[in-house]
């Protein structure tokens, strides 16, 4: 499964977008704007190299960290951060903050306990199912959200009614300042899947292209009813656990992995093809700073809800 | 009309909505090989396996996938089975199901039309964990519609209603109320949501019962008529909503309220129906309302104890009796 | 005395309760590398791995082992963290924790001395899933004892309380309390269960108010204060036991009460507490019993709107002037 | 691990006490003197041969099918019976029925949840290791109990804190009517344990000399502080999956099994080993047989519990 040029300079710029806009809510939330935290995606953007790949019918299920499913899906910028200020424009009018859904983008929802997605997911698949659609759903869980009950009895039932979903563990070696040997005897999240007879497969999560080859093969193979598939990303949140978290992890480790960045990495790759120039790289930087900085015009020129506004929406 | 059992009569609500809208599918535990006379009865044999799924043992992934489901335009259905194992799945159904539409803002139609069923109640043995009635948990979620039917008819249109509600409903079915008979129409139709039915009209004293409660009530009401005592009992059907209207009008004439649900009493539906109902008739009210309830116990397996526990008929006759001479 | 923060109070209370009882032991996430001003800070440093262990991130896993260590003679503590993550593990807490002591037959001495702590409260941006207050749960299922701190000095001497109580016991910090300074003795202390602390003493209404609600109370009455009208504020500190006495005898005196608690009001701490009282006050109330509460909503995210939906001072000023004047 | 002469002779004793008890039982729940009904563990005596090694300090969770593990712990029929029957002299004081407890005999407490003991069995080990003893726990569950999330998670912790515990999964084939295949797709329960990186081992469940060595080795390990180990005793539920319920199995997979049944087999090997003689094992049912009469005189004879007493026991 290798990836046309088009797709990969695709890819590139929405890694490219996504980092931008990390990078603009950090700065958002250390000057106060946003009135929680934010779990910082930065280095584990790699993961938008599977999710690049659904269609516009297919679905997904993310995780707490990051806005590269968001960015991945379509989402905008603007109504991301708007929603993070609490503003009555955001993708949930203020009512969500980082719990955001955009279902227009088939960004459909985020839990606030960590592995309740896992079922989730594989209710949408069931659904597809049931349709007889050749949709499939791409779900994320952390290395820590592996812990859960409730990641395992939706592997058991994905593997058992042979469901379209495609896991993939963002392993990041930590939940918040504890490394994985402390939470898991997993050697590789993928073992799991020994344990339900489905694909597992490890692989570099800060490999793009590696990505997406693995991916792509999960994909095709959930849309031709063949079932699911785990994949394992190892990869590295460069970040603390979120904004502002004092971080306890080792620097020299951090460092290292900031030497794997997968947006540098794709970068390089791109370049060596000359797929990419220096030119390029630089408007397509600067475009991502121009639709931040747009953005977050938009989010505080927005409006805050009205009060009255919290008596709405319960029921449909 | 035909008569029939309150377990056929959703079972045939079941089995209707199925036909009509391709959307709607049902999972739980052990579907494949339910009793004939079950809720379930009959559906996998007509619907197939993918329709009726029997499903893993595990009740966070019933009820979370049924939340996915939803959010990709079904319209699940949940078989809990005892609202005692259900428990398991609280964070799916109260902090997915019944909160994922508000905190998401709507996002111009989120809908989460999901319908939970379980099954409650004691009086059989079943001891604390076979045995309860958890009403009270979900009504002080938010987000949740409640039905607890009492008639075969009711628990049709009842059940027809929540499937076709756009938003996530528990349906409590009693175990002592599946046997009930009752008149249904053979055409389709519907209850709606948040009507009270006025079970039988009196003067003296008003009772509001849930559920098999409904059966205790009339029963002592009935006992109460020969000493001249007239009581009113208010079956409210959907406790969310809550038709809290035909209520407080009969209170305002009785100026007494009894209510009688089989859950724990404390921060129970009685106590929520008792304030608002004081809320509301403050000035109308002759004494204060009491309620019949499990006295915050688990409940016990052994019958002398488990009657000492629930409800009866003749502990609703004392408090109506109470209320009528208050100390 | 020494003046400490009510997280620092818990703190000390855990510390010293741990160097006192070998059986006592904590579990929850991330318990390794904790803040060093948490709640549970330095602990681990001191106790080691073993007694304060780094659980798997599975809340029916750490509530459950706790069912488990207490059987076998241990006095466990669970840091849930966020009462919204517990809910996960509510089959444990209320089926297993509450309830077997009962079910079986307390078996010449079964005890599950275990506490589950949990943070609560809104106002920080939280949203729906990190925001909620969900006593009202708690206080329906049988077998749980409740605890609501308020203070530096009640935090660490209910928690010991905690500790050495032979039964479950739910102890709920609020968010934004945890800072509150108090001076806290140097000698080893314990607050008993089930007493209330009158916070201002007053003789025109009654104000019971909850955790953090306590101080909007108290804000309440000063203001109010200062419009001559007198107002009386409880802290019940704990839910279960109740002090329903003090409540009453404020209550014959002021003949109005209004309850604050932050939870959804619905089957909540306020229509528990408003009917008891109706009960046993009803020919000395002067208006209907009011609460102040989330209005049954999950708790929104944007301030505008949380602020909408929690309560405040001028929420409970309101309340208090409209149980002087009702319509 | 093999078993001395006496030990095999006390396990066929209580396997025969615990056949004896089951079918009283069925009987008197036949006749209605039990107000709810019983999960019979007919056929599944097998695990008796692992329950039996326990010393008094051990620990033990346990399923909702059978009497067996009580009846290998030392509980009385007489006071299980009598807890049956709801009366005073019950284990519960007739406050449980079915979910029976019996602390002085180390059974401690039934969910009427599948799945809940799981972590209890890691609290209970969690204990033992805290205090630094050397008792273990054995932990059963059936297999449509693994499906439950809390086993994994309990599985997990278990590994990660080289607990002493032994699983125990009891393979009966089904959950209810529902044969294995339908809920799970793992072809041996022990699968599980490689996941989780701990000794994972099929046996057949009715063969009890080969539980008593599996087991055996298991415990030893677990009291040595080597950890966990997952036991998978393939085995079958003679019974329907309650009593009174309709059995939708097939009648010759029914019969088939009644051939491999765990107590006959034992009665063999002891016969060839001319550790029993037919007059020794007539002796040993005659014995069974008198003490369940005199536990439904027991029963019969005890009184119900004062309508007070429900007002007890709540807290300590
Ligand atoms: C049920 C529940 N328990 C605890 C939490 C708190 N929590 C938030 S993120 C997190 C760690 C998740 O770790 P992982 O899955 O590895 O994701 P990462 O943060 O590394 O991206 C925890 C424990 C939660 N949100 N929900
Ligand atoms: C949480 C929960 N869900 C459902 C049930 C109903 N239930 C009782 S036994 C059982 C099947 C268990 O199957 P298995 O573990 O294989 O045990 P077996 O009956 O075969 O011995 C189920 C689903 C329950 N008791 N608890
Ligand atoms: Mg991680
Ligand atoms: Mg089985």
């Amino acid at each position: 499964m290798k990836p046309s040029t088009e797709q990969m300079l695709g890819l590139y710029k929405m890694m490219v977008r996504s980092r931008a806009f990390e990078e603009m809510v950090a700065e958002q939330v250390q000057k106060g704007h946003v009135p929680c935290s934010w779990m910082s995606g930065i280095g584990q953007e790699g993961t938008m190299a599977a999710l690049c790949q659904l269609r516009s019918d297919d679905h997904m299920t993310y995780t707490h960290r990051g806005a590269y499913s968001f960015i991945s899906r379509g989402s905008e910028p603007s109504r991301l951060l708007a929603e993070l200020f609490g503003k009555s424009t955001g993708y949930c009018k203020g009512k969500g903050g980082r719990h955001i859904a955009d279902l227009e983008h088939g960004v459909m929802g985020k839990s606030g306990a960590i592995g309740s997605h896992a079922p989730i997911a594989v209710g949408m698949a069931t659904a597809i199912q049931i349709r007889g659609g050749d949709q499939v759903v791409i779900s994320l869980f952390g290395d820590g959200t592996s812990n859960r009950g409730t990641t395992h009895s939706a592997l058991n039932t994905s593997a058992l009614w042979k469901l379209p979903i495609v896991w993939i563990c963002e392993n990041n070696g930590y939940a918040g300042a504890i490394p994985s040997a402390d939470f898991t005897t997993f050697k590789a999240a993928s073992d799991m899947a020994a344990a339900y007879g489905i694909p597992g497969i490890s692989i570099d999560g800060n490999d793009p292209l590696t990505v997406y080859a693995v991916a792509g093969e999960a994909i095709t193979r959930a849309r031709k009813g063949a079932g699911p598939t785990l994949i394992e990303l190892k990869t590295y949140r460069v970040g603390a656990f979120a904004i502002g978290a004092k971080d306890l992890r080792d620097p020299e480790e951090i460092m290292a992995w900031k030497q794997r960045d997968p947006i540098e990495r794709l970068r390089r790759q791109l370049l060596e093809m000359d797929l990419l120039s220096e030119q390029l790289i630089a408007s397509i930087d600067q475009e991502a700073r121009i639709e931040m900085d747009s953005a977050v015009r938009f989010a505080e020129e927005s409006p805050f809800p009205n009060p009255e506004d919290a008596y709405q929406d319960l029921y449909a | 009309m035909k008569k029939i059992t309150l377990t056929r009569a959703v079972n045939e609500a079941l089995r209707e909505e199925m036909q009509r809208d391709p959307n709607v599918y049902i999972q739980g535990i052990g579907l494949r090989a339910v009793a004939p006379n079950s809720l379930t009865g009959g559906l996998h044999d007509e619907f197939g396996s993918q329709r009726v799924r029997t499903a893993p043992m595990d009740e966070p992934l019933i009820a979370g996938s049924c939340v996915g489901a939803a959010l990709a335009g079904m319209r699940p259905v949940a078989e809990l089975h005892l609202a005692d194992f259900a428990f398991c799945a609280l964070d799916e159904i109260i902090s997915k199901a019944g909160k994922w539409r508000y905190m998401h803002g709507a996002n111009n139609g989120m809908m989460l039309p999901i319908v939970f069923m379980q099954t409650i109640g004691g009086y059989v043995g079943g001891a604390a964990e076979h045995s309860q009635s958890p009403v009270g948990f979900y009504m002080h979620a938010p987000g949740l519609k409640i039905v607890v039917p009492t008639t075969p008819y009711d628990a049709k249109g009842l059940m027809k209603s929540a499937i076709r509600d756009d938003n996530p409903v528990l349906f409590f079915t009693h175990k002592l109320l599946g046997g009930t008979e009752g008149e249904v129409p053979e055409d389709d139709y519907l209850v709606p949501f948040g009507k009270a039915e006025v079970r039988r009209a009196g003067n003296d004293v008003t009772v509001v019962a849930t559920s098999y409660m409904v059966s205790l009530a009339l029963n002592a009401a009935q006992s109460l008529a020969e000493e001249d005592v007239s009581v009113e009992v208010i079956d409210p059907r959907t406790l969310e909503p809550l038709d809290l209207d035909t209520i407080v009008q009969s209170v305002r004439r009785t100026g007494r309220l009894v209510v009688v649900d089989e859950d724990t009493m404390r921060c129970g539906v009685g106590a929520e129906i008792g304030f608002q109902v004081m809320e509301r008739c403050f000035s109308d009210m002759k004494s204060p309302v009491l309620r019949v309830g499990n006295p915050d116990l688990p409940v016990p397996y052994s019958p002398v104890l488990e009657k000492a526990v629930l409800p009866s008929s003749s502990k609703i006759q004392a408090a109506i009796l109470r209320t009528l001479n208050p100390s």
